[in-house]
């Protein structure tokens, strides 16, 4: 999730250069606006990270930030590398050991959003970040592994999942599921006695996808100015159901474009590179 | 009941061939400068044990010293992948790797049961996923399903973990040999009082421990070895002594890429002459800004691309 | 999200004739003027939940408010009996009291898998006492023995603990409704966590919580409601603002032996007219030795024998 | 087991009234011998907190004493009343919750000594501390009940109970197991599963009783000076055995008197009364 952002120059008329936007940008804005003032947010590494303090920096001063790391309610001044970044324990409202972090705080189905990405994501809103491939004792590549990403998946009240669209990573049925969405449809989640809806947004550098609310199938909801359904659909590993509401998406404002680049711009305390 | 050694001293004392080794330490306190002392010491068949086996597993996999791996995250943490493990992995070089994989709740909860003294505990989590039926090391599952015997809801049993030693990094000890260390202070407590045996650096060795607030502190009698190693945990942090090297995590993603070229680190970084001087160079360098700095040069010197 | 309101705001939004009621504190910390306000209140027919209902649920059953009682000891810690308790147990006066009778190591683990959102906790114990096959209130098992999946071993089941409100007292809240406790924690953490409402009154109320090692913080978000009522755990104490009163834990043996004297006391300190106000008379006396010394002379006025 | 002490005048010679010793006395100094230096102690309040805290100051000064309220090696400079009293956190070297203490460290049978007190004891070292009469629901006299311990019993490495002996406190089987000794005899802890070896020493005011290490039955191996085993056997609610190598107990030295008595003079600081 720390790539270097792509110019999506297509999205951007011509006349407006300074308010110009990379995909990553519009990823991270949509994600932000779907957080609400006063959440609790368990927040993975990376692009939700950087949209969880955006949000915390414009409309939702009292998001509660939640790292993994056992940090809650942290308030970084700039953003941090990894979940264990100082800056995370030294302005929580309280640190806990990681046991506890799981046990008593996301387990319980007490936090209202986890914020996830992925390495590979389907139609039903599973999460694979284990191994590519169809074997798992001779994966094609070994990805990092599970992590927190299950829990937040079973236990957050709601999840919101950002990932680039592409055949390669929005596929059919996942390789390996390290970390359940729907299962296979509808009533799956109830069936395993998951405490949390589910996700209820994905974000991609295209638009939004959101579950059907009987099938469960993830469908395309919004899309970002400039970008036309089928672009969307051919980036899609399946065939992409299209709301009949469908929406094009408020590109960032430049209060949002601008608060996420102090952000990105902010260089931590006491570094020197 | 804890003694003061030399690091060279506490890892021959309780790492040996075959042991099942769990160096602990959430992003924050991780006990890289060990880690290096037990490449130098060439122990090898050790099952490595630990929910992040970033940075600090991949140079222990590398060098040879590990057949199995028991983890919940294997990643260069907001960089990318581990490439010596993948390697492992992938290719089996420099030796295959054999996986337990679980997932950081289960992981933590399995430490628990090991510092607990029972053999499982129960969590919500690892239903519906691919988790859920992966063998353990000997083949056997260490992921079960449980019912509630009062509710009868299924829920997940993980098998305890119970390493033959942890080794964890700290800020501080007193000369009693107690132990504290705070911030992130992730499953370190859990992790030593699982195991069999435990060794501790630490940044430095004080009179009397000034509690901290959200301090963990492991009594002298719950340690068995105690070395004093500033800057330790490089390049991770100590909190209160040192930042994160950053850029350090960043340039590790050319270093290990290439067998060739972690080969050449290895050498120059670790084994040869350079490193022991290096790690012991940290000694001198003691608290706060200078191991930044220290840090952030010795991060330079692998061509930091950040 | 934490509201501050008065100590008789906080208990009439919060406990309800019926509730199952946690009152948490281990020695230190323990909520005796909530545990008033619900007498003065004349809440009725209340669970009554707590490691150690000593002499503030002595009062509480003595006043008849209680028809059943979770606990693990039901003693005046360091002095004997809890008489109100005996003479309810024993004699059904004011009222038969229903028990669901625990042990510690039991009652902390059912408050740990209440505050984990799991049915059941695992735990040695329990096998070969006559605790292992004592019925819980509604006559079902809330122990029961389970097997190891891994290993077959057997061990203890304890069901969760999960109370309707759950008060406590601490040293601090800020502004935020943010509060911190330290000194002997006890299972308050978790008997928050595990209940539907959690109540807390505070020794006061600061503009920013200064970390203080070894505290609990509960997030704003974890509590409902927050009165600041300082001397609030008296006779227990708060760590940094009073000591414990053990004059008066002597003295409240004379005091609960005899029903009449008992009645006295209820009438004159907590229900009357006088007693509000001396709970109220507490917040003005404020930090420190103050509330010590206050907590002193109202020991005395209890005639007090040590 | 905060009575007041009783004047034992048949134990002290005439002449030696300078020395003379209460059966308290006695008690808390021969508990203290049991403890050797460097041991983990878990304490209950009252005489096991005593003859702790006296051998503390006395021949044990790195004993770690721990008590149920979750303070890890306090050194309190006067007795505590309760197991909560702020001065144990104030002088502990770690303070952890209450599910803490009994999880970590008392259940995986990491303390070497447990020392407990109790109401009613039976012939295989089986405590009793929740009811007297013969039925649980209308009992004639209801105890605290058990508190920690029942944990203290089935886990530390070993246990050393105090009780005053008579024929009501020391009985053939205890009206309700709170805390497991022997339980019926040899090899019932090993069947339960409990990873402590149980009761090492019960001493009372007359003497001290060990384990048979064969049939585990409560045996008299100690006994106080002008003590007749005649006077044990009496007030003991059993037939009492009496080891072939019963040993007549060394009374208190003068510094042991002397030690123990400072430490109950010993005023809590910033106490008035």
């Amino acid at each position: 999730m720390t790539g270097t952002p792509r110019q999506v120059s297509s999205l951007v008329p011509d006349d407006t250069q300074d308010t110009a936007y990379t995909s990553d940008e519009m990823m991270t804005v949509c994600a932000s606006r779907a957080l609400r003032d006063g959440m609790t947010c368990f927040v993975g590494i990376g692009l939700p990270s950087t949209a969880a303090n955006l949000a915390r920096a414009t409309h939702a001063p009292n998001l509660v930030l939640i790292y993994e790391s056992g940090t809650i309610g942290a308030k970084p001044a700039w953003l941090p590398l990894s979940i264990g970044d100082g800056v995370l324990a030294e302005t929580a409202d309280a640190v806990v050991s990681v046991p506890e972090i799981f046990n008593y705080w996301l387990q319980p189905g007490r936090i209202d959003v986890g914020f996830l990405g992925a390495a590979q994501l389907d139609r039903f809103g599973n999460i694979n970040t284990t191994v590519i491939g169809p074997s798992y004792d001779q994966p094609k590549v070994r990805l990092p592994g599970a992590g927190g990403a299950p829990e937040i998946a079973a236990s957050c009240r709601e999840v919101i999942i950002v990932i680039r669209q592409s055949t390669r990573s929005l596929v059919e049925r996942v390789d390996f599921i390290t970390s359940v969405g729907y299962g296979d449809g509808a009533g799956y989640r109830e069936r395993l006695g998951l405490t949390g809806a589910g996700p209820r947004k994905v974000i991609t550098d295209l638009g939004v996808m959101e579950p059907d609310p009987v099938s469960r199938e993830l469908t395309l909801t919004g899309i970002f100015p400039g970008v036309a359904v089928a672009d969307v659909a051919a980036r899609t590993g399946w065939d992409l159901a299209v709301s009949a509401h469908l929406q094009v998406l408020t590109p960032p404002s430049d209060a949002e474009l601008a608060a996420v680049r102090a952000l990105q711009a902010r260089i931590p305390e006491g570094a020197g590179s | 009941m804890a003694e003061f050694v030399s690091l060279a001293d506490a890892i021959a004392a309780s790492v040996f061939d075959g042991d099942a080794v769990a160096m602990e330490g959430f992003t924050h306190l991780i006990p890289f400068a060990a880690g290096h002392e037990v490449i130098r010491q060439e122990r090898r068949d050790l099952t490595l044990i630990r929910m992040t086996p970033d940075v600090i597993y991949d140079q222990l996999i590398g060098a040879g010293c590990a057949s199995r791996l028991i983890f919940s995250w294997g990643g260069n943490p907001g960089v990318g992948s581990l490439h010596r493990f993948r390697d492992a992995v992938e290719n089996g070089w420099p030796s295959p790797l054999l996986l337990e994989e679980h997932r950081h709740a289960g992981m933590a909860n399995r430490y628990v049961a090991g510092a607990s003294g029972v053999p499982f505990a129960v969590l919500r989590g690892y239903r519906g996923t691919g988790l859920e039926n992966l063998p353990g090391l000997d083949g056997q599952p260490t992921v079960k399903p449980i019912t509630c015997p009062f509710t009868g809801e299924t829920l997940t049993a993980v098998a305890a973990l119970r390493p033959d030693v942890t080794i964890i990094h700290a800020q501080q000890a007193d000369r009693a040999g107690n132990v504290q260390l705070w911030g992130i202070v992730g499953v370190q407590k859990e992790a030593v009082l699982a195991a069999s045996r435990a060794v501790v650096t630490v940044e430095e060795i004080v009179d009397r421990l000034t509690p901290q607030p959200g301090a963990v502190v492991l009594p002298a009698w719950t340690v068995d070895y105690i070395a004093c190693v500033p800057g330790g945990s490089h390049p991770s942090y100590a909190l209160g002594y040192s930042q994160r090297d950053n850029d350090f995590y960043v340039a590790w993603d050319a270093i290990s890429r290439d067998r060739e070229r972690f080969g050449q680190w290895l050498k120059s970084d670790v084994q040869g002459p350079a490193r022991p001087a290096a790690d012991a160079g940290a000694v001198l360098t003691g608290a706060g800004n200078a191991v930044g700095a220290s840090s952030r040069s010795a991060g330079d010197a692998w061509g930091g691309t950040a």
